[in-house]
């Protein structure tokens, strides 16, 4: 199956949720400060484990980082 | 010693918003942003970078419990990005403050007025406490303190340009017209500019290039936090009136030797 | 935390040296005076006035252990006014520092600039500490320097006029001409003028109404003070380039949603 | 002697615009308008006054073989009235060109910039030459210019305030991104800023008050007629370069004398 | 239009004074000069150059049944040299008229205020028609005005520099003071810096670099040309008063439509 | 029948045309330069003769005035 | 014999110090931050009490006051 | 003889007029707009013929030339 991760195709297999990807990415993910939108609607932390992707389902993995 | 700042019922002794953008190293940012006395901070909202997993992440570096943090929609160009990055801040970063851009261009990094009227109105129906960063137009400013914004941030010059407060008249129209908060974001390059701004009648200055650019940032954030604190005491205080002509302050009479007049 | 103002090898922490004329009352101007930080404080020399025995004495309210008195040559038209009223200071008050003032006409207080001369050269030759109020005039400031005076110190604007720094580019050529400290004598009007005096490279800034004329004398004089670290840490500092256009200070990486060149 | 103004195809030598409001009488207005050798006149729609039929006519003061008409919507706070207004010029001045102006508000008269934008979508589809007053924002001037509009035209400071160009970087900035004719309209008060305006690339001038509130409007008209020609001349001549330091124009061989180095 | 200038006695139709230097060649130089309408032309006193005997004679160029010469002591820095410079011009042009200049720094070209008024004390008393070059400070004018000179010529900036009218204040203070003809000599760079200075009162320009460096020096003395006149017509017009917030220029009354007080 | 004229109320016979309300308002309209608009509608010169008018049809009477 | 002091006439007895001066005036100069010059000449404090004055003698007294 | 004509040294005969001198030069004078300087006085034209030059003279030559 593929998702859009930040605006690169990847393939993963199907009936994942938002938190087997994170997993997957092998991106840590306990220091906190990170969000997850699907097709542009935000995931609340508490519902990466149940919340299932679909393919093509476009997702983004944002931190904050320096700005003005 | 002056009077503090207050947004959206919360209380901050620093009228000085400092964001952590462009400094050489972390180790300096840290230090600057220590020296400029702020006690909020902006940050911008980014995808990780998936394949860079050591890459630093700004909350090392900034300790919530000293700062508070203010995440920015930059780089967003229409209303639906700018309200998506800001839902991803508020559950990134666990707060509903957001400092509101809404680009209409890359070259002047102005925003788009009717693009950043429309986010913000989303974004206060969703209980955003909103900070918009617009330009120095009256009515812009007024319809957004109007819909609800904590503040209005309109720029005294183009983000990163350092040219000051290029129209000192409009942003003293603004004073005027405005009763929230008003920051000047974007513009200042050196710590007259942030004193002048200041008494305009400015409640805040919100500013970055003109630390992290200097040659010396630590130093040029101390410089900032006394110029921002000198140009509120100058505002509180009340200025002497201008003349075109002398008044001597020393008083006349009492001179010994000849006048011009004898 | 800046670095200090060394004069004819006497050392000042602060850079700001205040007037003791036009303040509501005496109590005003002793707070206003601590509240600027200032150590060195500019008097007129008068005749005493023989029918009030019991006129207020300015020493009594200027602890002379903890101020440096400057006493001037305001009110005089001639160098041998200037010369004879330097002389009657340095016998009063015990000091051969003197600032001197000759002045060309009563309505603009400017300098008379050959008298000027003449009266630097007659005190220096008589062993004074000389600091002439001058004109914005690179080379007057430059035969000053060159005949031993122990600063130079244009004005900004006329005294008393509080119009603030009138023509920066000359004080950033004499800054740029001048080896000895670089005063801004006159002018200044509210903290962002002595913040820009600062960061032209003055080395101080002599004041006087900015601070007595403010309508809360005491709150000015502390923004003052402040006013005048910030331009000296900005000048330190190093200040950002200028641009017309922008430059963002978030990065550009990372941003979701579309771009407009999409 | 200087390029001509073209605008929707249309050609005039002069690049002078005038407005006919508050001049002292009509017979003042027709001589100024003559003497400022404009070719476009603005003029407003007002209700017809039914309780006054004798009242003054403008179209008896001007005459239309002469001068080409451009009616505003000065006074609308709203893209639907601003809308109507234009159609009825049309409808009784036979003309499509429409000066677009959305109030935002009474005070400044600043324009409401997603209301003008909605006015001039509208004033576009329906086949009008539209010319819209709009803020100094680079954003708001290229999306009129970008939909289609005839021209820019924004302003240098609030209509009737005489305070000349606030701005100049914004209008630079704005010169460089637009193709479109660029006017500078409202804030022109003496000749200078109407040169000034000139200088940084403008077109045209749309200006009234400047010239209808002088002391003498006929001979400010002649003045701002040739202020224009001459800013214009120096933008199409290349100005010389700036330099903070002094360039002899008189050669320094051959001297006769002694020089400061001898 | 406007009315003329007149200096010690004579009339002259324009207010511009030009200078001959620097042009890129003698055609274009006198294609130049005549575009700017002047009539009176400055020129230098230097040494022929005896081994190059075919140098060309600028007298080639100028023909003074045409234009009034105006010689300068540019290059002196004694009141000595300049007098001598201007006795040989004298001989050799057989005008007793001279533009004054004794220059007390080589790189800004400022003038030695001392030197200054010797040498117009002894050519007044040699009875020299004295036009000298001065820095903005009312007293120094205003002693040359007392002593005879047919005008004060104060700087705008330094000479060649093409910075504009860098103290408008101090202008506007000289000329309240003094009753002589003011002439702005140096520092004006393009029309609107023009238009400024007579805007400030002053009687006349005296030009050079702005349009001999200018890329199209002919345009730009055209432009300069009508620059003077539209400065002076506005000046004698009368400018509109400054208002910080705007004035409707269209009547209120009979707007279709809603106010937004509605 | 009840018309709002230039923001005004004015009572008039039924049945009128825009021209019948000009010619009734004795108002010059021959030199020309006026436009009207009924219910935010321009109504061309050439259909007033035709147009008839309701009750409490807003009519707007214009011309050209000074302005800038 | 008559002294200009301060720039008034004043009328003393002769073979006057300018302490006695001082003295007689009834002005307090114990307190210092006084000076003294006679015909523009400063007369140091240490020469008061043998500073003899003339006939005419102009002599001025000062002290420091506000100034800037 | 020498002479410093314009800064530099020249040798001519002794006994020379400025006229000589400028005859000599070959310098053209009928043109007009010259004016010459012995010593820091300016001799008039008139009496270039007569004006005798001294060893050591310094002559200077001068005309207009472009300036601003």
């Amino acid at each position: 199956m593929k998702f859009i991760v930040n605006g690169e195709e990847h393939t993963f297999e199907s009936g994942m949720t938002v938190q087997d990807l994170l997993d997957s990415l092998d991106y840590p993910t306990q220091n906190g400060g990170l969000a997850v939108a699907v097709n542009d609607e935000v995931v609340a932390q508490q519902q990466w484990p149940s919340c299932k992707l679909s393919g093509n389902d476009r997702v983004e993995i944002i931190h904050a980082t320096q700005g003005g | 010693m002056s009077s503090k700042l207050n947004i959206a019922g919360r209380t901050f002794n620093s009228r000085l918003i400092i964001g952590s953008a462009r400094f050489p190293n972390p180790d300096t940012m840290g230090r600057a942003i220590e020296a400029s006395g702020a006690e909020m901070v902006t940050v911008a909202i980014r995808r990780v970078d998936l394949k860079n997993r050591d890459r630093e992440n700004i909350l090392n570096y900034i300790n919530r419990e000293e700062y508070f943090l203010l995440p920015n929609t930059a780089g967003c160009f229409t209303a639906k990005d700018a309200v998506l990055t800001a839902k991803l801040a508020r559950e990134a970063l666990e707060t509903n403050w957001i400092k509101l851009e809404v680009i209409g261009d890359v070259e002047t990094l102005f925003p788009d007025i009717p693009e950043l009227l429309k986010a913000a109105e989303q974004l206060l129906a969703d209980d955003f406490t909103v900070l918009p960063y617009c330009n120095d137009d009256p009515v812009t400013c007024r319809k957004l303190s109007d819909m609800g914004c904590a503040a209005v941030m309109p720029l005294g010059a183009p983000i990163g340009s350092g040219m000051g407060i290029r129209n000192p008249y409009n942003l003293q129209i603004i004073r005027e017209q405005i009763d929230v908060p008003l920051i000047v974001d974007a513009g200042v390059g050196t710590a007259s500019d942030a004193a002048r701004a200041m008494e305009l009648g400015a409640d805040g200055v919100l500013m970055n290039s003109a630390i992290s650019q200097a040659k010396h940032p630590v130093l040029m954030a101390k410089g900032m936090k006394l110029a921002i604190e000198a140009g509120r005491l100058a505002w509180e205080a009340g200025r002497m009136p201008r003349r075109l002509y002398a008044k001597a302050s020393s008083p006349i009479e009492g001179v010994i030797g000849t006048s011009p007049d004898d």
